[in-house]
């Protein structure tokens, strides 16, 4: 019998240009390795380079996909889609990857760091990201999950003798599997249920009746990346693992592999459950309310910056998950698809920015208390300023980006018109003014308090964090004041295969 | 054919594997119950692959292994490198960070 | 979209060039204070300069129009535009802005309150300006949302870092109070758009359609949402707390700038968009403004009495002055409509005159306690009088603006807009008229135990103070002396802006037949 | 013999410049109080001159104007109506009504006019001698001219608005003037306290102007053109018949209290004896003669909005008849009792508005408007003498008691002055007092109010005796104390509130680098008491010629030819017609009113073109010519008016106007009655004053002279007059209620209790939610706390962080549990959903 499948199998014709991000990565990753191997340790410096440049080149295809008018490039019988959302957030990947790499450069330097494993390991989790993207077939998305998660794992313990970091990686990788585990049971039964492994297939299989055996099985999946996005009452890892894992190897996880978690969830929701919303709209309902309300009270409690950021991207996850909840509703779905694609992109440039200031104060004041930001201001004017405008961003001021993701995220919500979406309309809104309860705590600590320990030497900005900061912030304010463009990508972003009312 | 005992087989080995997660607090005995999950995953897509007659849940079961022994081998290091700090694999000492 | 001017750039250059401003003092090290304020004061006059030349090319025949309309596409995907124009009731607000911002800025060359830092506070200021100017021309609700929060950062940090002893919280009670409101508001606002389907966030469409897409009862619930986003900046009882702590702890220019104009832009959201786009709604709730309205007039006068400290006292003093404010608002009849805006300008001027005059009392004497304040006019006979003309302008003494604020919107009261009960508002007249014997009350008391009398031992000459205890200086003469002649002016020939003011009230009162 | 109608159109009425051009009277002191805000300390004069020179610019003005309005009246035919004067420029424009600022001048407006004009001449003039050398000696010329400037305006006031200008800015200048010496606790508090009993009244003027207002402007816009503010349209209004008898009524008994409030009639005229805490100028010009007889002038101005509100002369009783009898006697009584010789006349001049209250409640408007004249003179004169006196003898004390007595060999200028002014006060014929008070009496009785006929006799009788006795304290008898030149500083401390603040004043002069005022106040200390110096006389002598000479102008009892003041002041009740009555609601009528009086009505876009359009005198014709095309009149008027061509004084006048509603016109005057005058009831009055005098003359010379043992000390020994006299001691309690009752009670517990309540509750409620959580956990307490002080969060704030704190538990950092929560959440919502979807 498999034989009979077997010979009717004929190899797929491989759109190369589709695939070059992936390919160009790939290349970049084993060059990297041997590299690794045969450089003197006095040359390792040129790794670095290396590796920005790979991330670069890979985007240049991205661009040119993106250029090239020929629409939706499918491969391996659709289930493997190159379209406009997977190009954007293939894009948004890279540039985060690119990024994270300026923010480690210096990092690196200084820590007792194994670059070429370092590298090695940033830009297969990329890979599997860049492939996330156009995953529209459970194994692949499977795939490309783990691809994304196990080398984040392994960085999350980077630092080798601290109890703290092995702590992180510790849960996130046991926490990690377990969901992951949960998942792949649902994906076993949802197999079982509808015969295949094609997103596509199974939305027209699943239809929009329901078993309780197929609810399990969405049910599964949802949780799966629910847990990937941390998302309240499966964020439990977020906190530890951010805390303790370094803090570049922390932006990389608090902003692309969150935003990889969606780009998932966001693929199975549209394209293999659009029929199933009865058991995914409550699902999401709950767990947004839940996530932003619980991220900001928990952030609230917080005095060391990182893990209050890390509460932080669990609320703001919670604002992303919003629409979701509204999604099955006639003619939300394109807007809530458009906002979770906007928020995630305002999103991503303002945390990165975050946390590269976070870097550069830590630099100098050798602590992660929310205290040694006091009087930040009074000496470090430039870096106040850069951040107050994040904090701004994150807690939703205008004219910084962050405002309208949220924005995107209630017009969307409250398009649905259904008491439901109000309500949870009302609780971002209330809980978009708490979260400044801990965004101010910062602003009142740079600007009203004096410097603790009275040391006032100016902050140094190594040229690559310099450099990270001015990308982050100049498109933060441009998100800001300009949205049209970034919600010109969320609107391109269509989502092939995806079955939108 | 036997679906429904091969779901069952499949359904307990989560089952035991799920409480094997929740209550040791060994380190590798979480592993090992993680890889009956994951095991019983494979039971799963395989029973279904024969009742539908397709390869995909044969092919599926693969990657699953193939992850799985990956997953392994990155835990088993992490294992090592806390025992070796902390010589021990006792998951409740890890709770330095909490609140 | 007419256009009834071919001078659209007025606007948006009045509107941003303090940014530009901004721009160009990021560039003047921190050390530089000379030039950092000079430039921003350039700036400040720059602007001031545009609006006096809008003034001069506005068509005052046809204030009830909208003129230098600009409309721009800006977020086209969720069609919001960037859509700003001017008529008769924005222009007071926006040309008092620009006029208030620069005077603080003079006042502020050898006031910049502790810990220094002028270029920061500087900037602010202009940050602040630009806000404020962009939300009285915003026809977009988007556009008006984004102005209206751009305001509350740099308040929030002139409170909390210039402010004083308790600044802290009551720059995070400040912000919160506002937070929420305009979060609810933001969901009112989208809410709205939906149920005219989502055609534009532009006013004046909302205005066309709104009223008759919505049925009654969701109007009402989309009123409430913007009800308590505009209510808390008004404020309006039992919304109000923020004010007493931010305004006794922001420096002297934040108080000014926070009554004369922040408070604003709370009526004005009312007078703008909530009123216009859900007339049902406005009409629905009309009641229930002007009880809280009365009451906040009342209440606030009260409190006046009950207060120590001058600056709170004047702070209170607003909660009543704009209960009376939304007393006019409530009516729903242009008369009192009317009265309302002229109130919002005339307490813009009057109340940001006396908090500068308590700013430099607190600079001479170090402190705001009343009963160790004594003899002003003896010490400091300008001052003093100044304060006493204040004082009087703020009980609303004919012939000064206060006046021409209180009393037109005490009458409207005795005759609301049809359908309203007419019973209730005429109670709540004569709850208002007793209001303004509380405000003399407090006012004259002020006076009589600051200014009159021998000054007090601790500040009698030849105990240490005389140094600091001089009379008016120049810079305070060239900041306030134009408010002075303001609150004159307008008290004794209102007409200048009510002529502008009626045509404009008529247009947003069509709804309401009047 | 003509019907008011065809005449309307036939009469023109002579008028001229000044009348045309009054609204500058006001203009006048208002530059000058700019002037010597600006300039006056650099002045030669410090700034008096400016007052001065406007005063005298706005009397010439006023004289002026009257001339040609006594033209306008004797040019016109005796039963016509004659117009005001009126003109109104766009002041202020609201809900597409342009409302106006200008002139309403007729015989009342004219009268006040010069009144104030003179008054305040004079009062300058002195002033410039009396507070020589004070140390705000230009402020307070700034104040004076700034009062006058507002009497004046409220006095041709066009509209209510208007008039509330100017009724408020006296308001203000009272309280700058009274605190004129604020160093003083107890100026500055009699300052306040006349102020705040002033605005209380005002109420009322807000609350009524509002009624009178929305009732009233559809009706005038309709029918005359003009805003329900102006005070012609009002005046009409009211006689017209439409209004409700609710809304006027409202609006009459609110504006009334308004005037109880600013003529200190009882029950709110505690404020006016403390008052006298200002200089005696001011108490002259202000608190006697001028600014206190404001609430007079508004009932007399709108006289037929009270006519009808109160409906007067329709019942036996109504408030303001009520309220004036009252204070005739309270006050009359009251003044029996001061030793402050200015309280003396401040409590009479209470007593005299109650008078002046009675009359007009009583349908005396002439004889009362003419008191409001005839008291102005010698009250001032009194109170210039009473300030001679402390000027120049007492040294600055105003105690009858203590520092006065025998000074009439002293200063006989002054003594005479004040004999003079006292006899026309208390009446006596043929002072001017007869001739006013003496008809108010006789009218109140003629039109059937015969209880207070009595009343105003028994004042009568009270007011000979009280000012008797001053008069015998101050001129007659030893000199005592300052009088008796005794230079005592210490008793100045504890002397009676005018006299502590003079003196506070003095002392002021003393430390002041004022050398002059030094020498000045020591010299008239060191040697006794002597006669004034020359600026101070010749007002008295002029105002005492006045209070003989004044009376004249209307002098009934030598016959029609004497009531001079009756033709060229009291309004005409005439029937006037105008379009629209009583078909209103005519095309034709309203276009020409539309477009005869785009001077009142404009709408909003033309404002502009309209606002400096100047309305031409007969721009009345607007209302009066629609007559010539058509609409026949009744031939009943023309017998109507015939009669009054006929009428002597007692004529039964059977005009329409405010008996019946005019059919075919409208009517500006109701129409009142006036009593014939007759020598016997003149002759009884005069016996009345005369025992008074003769009585309180007896018992003076008892008390005070002979030190008559049982007369002396009776209050102490007889326990009910003790009483008495305590009662009137503490003026009727009034007082103690309102200042220690009401103020208190408002501004101490009810705001302390607001104020709580503010910070407690309100506040509260913001963090409450935090509290709430609070008392649940114990160990909440210290985060709330921490973070209160701290100030990190508030209110909800608050809450969440302790929820925050609440879940951290959860965040155990133990890998199994976390791995139980994620497999447990999952566990549940999976059994949900098998449940749900099963």
């Amino acid at each position: 019998m498999l034989s009979a499948l077997a010979t009717a199998w004929t190899s797929p014709s491989i759109d190369y240009h589709a695939l070059a991000p992936e390919i160009i990565l790939g290349g970049g990753i084993v060059l990297l390795l041997l590299l690794d191997l045969f450089l003197p340790d006095a040359k390792k410096w040129v790794l670095t380079p290396l590796a920005s440049f790979t991330v670069l080149g890979a985007f240049i295809p991205v661009l040119t996909l993106a250029l090239s008018n020929q629409g939706v490039r499918s491969l391996f019988d659709g289930r493997y889609m190159v379209d406009d959302f997977s190009l954007v957030m293939k894009g948004l990947f890279l540039l985060a990857g690119y990024v994270v790499i300026l923010l480690t450069a210096d990092h690196l330097r200084e820590g007792d760091y194994y670059q070429g494993e370092y590298w090695f390991l940033l830009l297969t989790s990329l890979l599997g990201m860049v492939m996330m993207a156009s995953s529209r077939d459970m194994v692949s998305i499977f795939v490309s999950l783990e691809l994304l998660s196990i080398p984040a794992y392994m960085m999350a313990a980077w630092r080798k003798r601290d109890l703290r970091s092995n702590e992180a990686g510790m849960k996130y990788y046991l926490l990690g599997v377990f969901a992951s585990a949960l998942m792949l049971y649902g994906m076993s039964l949802l197999y079982g249920i509808t015969g295949s492994t094609k997103l596509v297939e199974i939305a027209t299989y699943l239809g929009s009746d329901l078993t309780s055996l197929r609810a399990l099985a969405v049910f599964f999946i949802v949780v799966g990346f629910a847990f990937k996005v941390s998302a309240v009452p499966f964020h439990t890892w977020a906190p530890d693992t951010y805390q303790g894992a370094p803090t570049p190897v922390t932006a990389f996880l608090s902003v692309a592999s969150k935003a990889a978690g969606f780009v998932a969830l966001v693929t199975v929701v549209f394209v293999a459950f659009p029929g199933s919303h009865d058991v995914w709209q409550p699902v999401f309902w709950i767990l947004s309310a839940l996530t932003m309300t619980v991220g900001n009270f928990l952030a609230l409690k917080q005095t060391n910056i990182v893990r209050m950021l890390a509460y932080s991207s669990i609320a703001q996850g919670g604002f992303i998950l919003m629409p979701l909840a509204v999604a099955g509703v006639d003619g939300v779905a394109n807007s809530a698809l458009r906002s979770v694609v906007t928020y995630l992109l305002v999103y991503a440039a303002t945390n990165l920015g975050v946390f590269a200031i976070v870097m550069v104060v830590a630099r100098k004041t050798r602590s992660g208390e929310i205290s040694s930001y006091g009087g930040l201001f009074s000496y470090a004017p430039g870096i106040a300023t850069l951040m107050t405008m994040f904090m701004a961003s994150l807690a939703g001021i205008p004219p910084f980006g962050g405002w309208f993701g949220k924005f995107t995220a209630f017009q969307s919500l409250v398009s649905a018109g259904t008491t439901w979406s109000y309500v949870l309309a009302i609780i971002g809104g209330i809980n978009s003014a708490v979260a400044f309860g801990y965004y101010g705590k910062i602003l009142r600590e740079m600007w009203m308090k004096p410097v603790p320990d009275g040391d006032t030497t100016p902050v140094t900005v190594y040229s690559s964090l310099g450099v990270a900061l001015g990308i982050t912030s100049i498109s933060t304010l441009v998100l800001g004041t300009f949205p049209g463009i970034v919600i010109h990508f969320g609107d391109i972003a269509g989502l092939t295969g995806a079955f939108i009312k | 054919m036997l679906l429904n005992e091969f779901l069952m087989l499949g359904a307990v080995l989560f089952c035991i594997g799920v409480y094997g997660v929740i209550v040791r607090k060994n380190a590798v005995l979480v592993l090992m119950s993680i890889e009956l999950i994951l095991n019983s995953v494979n039971i799963n897509l395989l029973a279904f692959s024969l009742r539908n007659n397709s390869v995909d849940g044969h092919t599926f079961a693969l990657y699953v292994i193939a992850v799985a022994a990956a997953e392994v081998g990155v835990g088993l290091a992490m294992v090592l490198l806390m025992y070796r700090n902390r010589r021990s694999v006792g998951l409740d000492e890890l709770s330095e960070m909490k609140g | 979209m007419e256009v009834l001017s071919d001078h659209n750039w007025v606007l948006t250059v009045g509107t941003f060039l303090p940014l530009v401003g901004v721009l160009i003092m990021l560039f003047i090290p921190k050390a530089d204070e000379a030039l950092s304020k000079a430039v921003a004061i350039g700036t400040a006059t720059a602007t001031l300069a545009v609006g006096v030349y809008t003034l001069t090319q506005f068509n005052f025949d046809k204030a009830g129009e909208m003129q230098f309309v600009a409309r721009h596409d800006w977020i086209s995907v969720i069609k919001s535009t960037y859509y700003i124009g001017l008529d008769g009731i924005s222009l007071p607000l926006y040309f008092l802005s620009m006029v208030i911002t620069l005077l603080v800025m003079i006042y502020s060359w050898n006031h910049v309150p502790s810990p220094g830092n002028a270029k920061a506070f500087f900037i602010l200021m202009l940050v602040l300006q630009t806000g404020m100017a962009g939300t009285f021309i915003a026809r977009d609700l988007v556009l008006f949302f984004v102005f209206f929060e751009l305001v509350l950062l740099p308040m929030y940090f002139m409170i909390g870092v210039w402010g004083g002893e308790n600044r802290q919280y009551a720059s995070l009670k400040f912000f919160l109070y506002t937070m929420f409101g305009s979060a609810l508001m933001l969901v009112a606002f989208l809410a709205l758009f939906w149920k005219t389907g989502g055609a534009s966030f532009a006013i004046p469409d909302l205005i066309a359609h709104a009223n008759a897409m919505i049925p009654k009862n969701t109007q009402i619930w989309i009123f409430a949402g913007m009800f308590v986003g505009f209510a808390v900046k008004v404020p309006m009882f039992p919304f109000h707390t923020w004010l007493p702590d931010a305004h006794t702890q922001a420096p002297t220019q934040g108080s000014v700038i926070l009554a004369a104009i922040l408070l604003k832009l709370g009526t004005y959201g009312f007078v703008r968009i909530a009123i216009p786009i859900l007339p049902l709604a406005a009409k629905a709730w009309a009641p229930w403004i002007g009880l809280l309205a009365v009451i906040g007039i009342i209440y606030g006068a009260l409190g006046c009495l009950a207060q120590t400290d001058m600056k709170r006292l004047i702070a209170f003093s607003s909660v009543a002055h704009m209960g009376y404010v939304m007393l006019g608002i409530s009516t729903l009849t242009s008369f009192g409509m009317n009265a309302a805006m002229f109130g919002m300008v005339a307490h813009g001027l009057i109340t940001g005159m006396l908090f500068f005059v308590a700013g430099s009392v607190k600079e001479r004497y170090h402190t705001l306690e009343i009963k160790r304040l004594s003899g002003m006019l003896v010490q400091m006979p300008k001052l003093g009088w100044i304060l006493g003309f204040c004082a009087m302008a703020s009980l609303g003494l004919p012939g000064l603006a206060g006046f021409w604020g209180e009393f037109p919107a005490i009458m409207s009261a005795y005759q609301p807009a049809a359908g309203l009960n007419v019973q209730v508002f005429r109670i709540f007249m004569v709850i208002a008229a007793v209001g303004t014997v509380l405000a003399a009350g407090y006012l004259l008391w002020l006076y009589q135990r600051t200014a009159f009398g021998e000054p007090t031992a601790e500040f009698a000459a030849g105990h240490g103070h005389d140094e600091d205890i001089h009379d008016v200086n120049k810079f305070e003469w060239m900041a306030w002396t134009p408010l002075l002649i303001a609150i004159v002016v307008f008290g004794v020939y209102p007409q200048l802006m009510f002529k502008i003011l009626d045509p404009a009230v008529g247009v947003t009162l069509k709804a309401f037949g009047g | 013999m003509f019907s008011a109608v065809t005449e309307a159109t036939e009469v023109i009425l002579k008028s001229g410049w000044f009348l045309e051009h009054a609204y500058i009277i006001p203009l006048i002191p208002a530059i000058a109080f700019a002037l010597i805000i600006f300039f006056g300390k650099k002045m030669p004069m410090k700034g008096s001159e400016f007052g001065i020179l406007s005063m005298f610019g706005a009397l010439a003005m006023s004289a002026g104007a009257a001339y040609q309005w006594i033209q306008r009246v004797n040019g016109a035919p005796e039963e016509a109506y004659i117009k005001p004067v009126i003109k109104t420029w766009t002041w202020w424009q609201n809900n597409g009504f342009s409302f106006g600022i200008g002139q309403h001048i007729d015989g009342l407006s004219i009268t006040i006019l010069c009144v104030v004009a003179f008054i305040s001449s004079l009062v300058q003039i002195y002033s410039t001698e009396y507070l020589h050398g004070d140390r705000r000696y230009t402020h307070f010329f700034a104040s004076l001219t700034l009062f006058s400037a507002g009497m004046l305006n409220m006095v041709v006031a066009e509209n209510m608005i208007q008039l509330i200008l100017g009724w408020e800015i006296m308001g203000l200048c009272s309280f700058m003037l009274i605190g004129h010496w604020w160093e003083e606790g107890a100026n500055s508090r009699a300052a306040l306290k006349a102020f705040f009993t002033t605005r209380t009244g005002d109420i009322g003027l807000l609350v009524g102007t509002s009624v009178l207002f929305f009732s009233a402007n559809d009706w005038t816009q309709k029918n005359l053109g003009v805003s329900g503010f102006s005070i012609r349209g009002l005046s009409a209004w009211a006689l017209s018949g439409h209004p409700g008898h609710a809304a006027i009524t409202v609006g009459a008994v609110a504006l009334f209290i308004a005037c109880i409030g600013k003529s200190g009639q009882f029950p709110l005229h505690t404020w006016l004896p403390d008052a006298m805490a200002g200089p005696t100028p001011v108490s002259s010009l202000l608190h006697s003669s001028t600014m206190v007889v404001a609430g007079v002038f508004l009932v007399a101005r709108l006289y037929p909005v009270f006519f009808k509100g109160m409906n007067i002369m329709g019942t036996s009783l109504n408030f303001i008849v009520l309220i004036g009898g009252i204070t005739i006697v309270i006050a009359a009584a009251l003044a029996f009792v001061q030793t402050d010789i200015k309280k003396v006349l401040a409590y009479s001049t209470v007593s005299q508005l109650g008078y002046m209250m009675m009359g007009l409640g009583a349908g005396a408007w002439l004889p009362a408007v003419f008191h409001i004249f005839t008291h102005a003179f010698f009250k001032a004169c009194l109170f210039l003498g009473a300030g001679s006196i402390s000027h120049s003898a007492s040294h600055h004390s105003f105690d009858m008691k203590k520092d006065m007595g025998g000074l009439r060999k002293f200063m006989p200028i002054t003594f005479a002055t004040w004999i003079l002014s006292t006899l026309a006060l208390c009446g006596v014929f043929p002072f001017s007092g007869f001739f006013s008070k003496d008809e108010i009496i006789d009218n109140v009785g003629h039109n059937g109010y015969t209880f207070f006929m009595i009343i105003g006799l028994s004042g009568a009788f009270l007011t000979a005796a009280y000012m008797t006795r001053a008069t015998y304290l101050t001129f007659f008898g030893e000199p005592r104390g300052a009088a008796a030149g005794e230079h005592h500083e210490e008793e100045h401390g504890h002397d009676t509130p005018a006299a502590h603040d003079d003196h506070g004043h003095d002392d002021h002069a003393h430390d002041s680098h004022d050398a002059h005022a030094h020498d000045s106040h020591d010299d008239h200390g060191s040697h006794g008491p002597r006669e004034s110096g020359r600026i101070i006389t010749i007002p008295l002598i002029i105002l005492a010629t006045l209070a003989i000479g004044s009376g004249f102008l209307n002098a009934a009892p030598f016959g029609e030819k004497w009531e001079n003041f009756k033709k060229w002041v009291e309004p005409r009740a005439e029937v006037v017609s105008i379009t629209g009555i009583p078909a209103p609601t005519g095309g034709a009528g309203e276009a020409r009113i539309a477009e005869g009086t785009t001077d009142t009505t404009v709408p909003a876009p033309d404002a502009a073109v309209s606002s400096d359009s100047v309305v031409p005198v007969d721009g009345e014709v607007v209302s009066e010519e629609p007559v010539a095309d058509g609409e026949e009149p009744m031939p009943m008027y023309d017998e109507k008016s015939a009669e009054v061509v006929g009428a002597e004084g007692e004529a039964m006048h059977e005009s329409p106007c405010g008996t019946e509603t005019p059919e075919h016109g409208v009517c500006y005057a109701p129409q009142l009655h006036h009593a014939p005058f007759k020598w016997s009831k003149a002759a009884m009055s005069m016996i009345i004053v005369f025992a008074g005098m003769l009585l309180s003359w007896l018992l003076c010379v008892q008390l005070y002279d002979r030190k008559n043992k049982k007369l002396v000390g009776l209050t102490k020994r007889n326990k009910l007059l003790g009483a008495g006299y305590l009662f009137l001691e503490n003026k009727y309690f009034l007082d103690t209620l309102y200042e220690k009752i009401i103020v208190r009670s408002i501004a101490h517990p009810i705001a302390r209790a607001a104020y709580w309540f503010n910070q407690n509750v309100l506040d509260g409620i913001v963090n409450g939610a935090g509290i709430c959580t609070k008392t649940v956990a114990g160990w909440v307490y210290r985060n709330v706390d921490q973070k209160l002080v701290d100030g990190a969060v508030n209110g909800a704030g608050t809450t969440a962080e302790n929820a925050g704190g609440a879940l951290q538990p959860v965040q155990s950092g133990k890998v199994n549990q976390y791995g139980a929560l994620l497999f447990g959440a999952a566990a549940i919502g999976a059994l949900v959903l098998v449940i749900i979807n099963f």
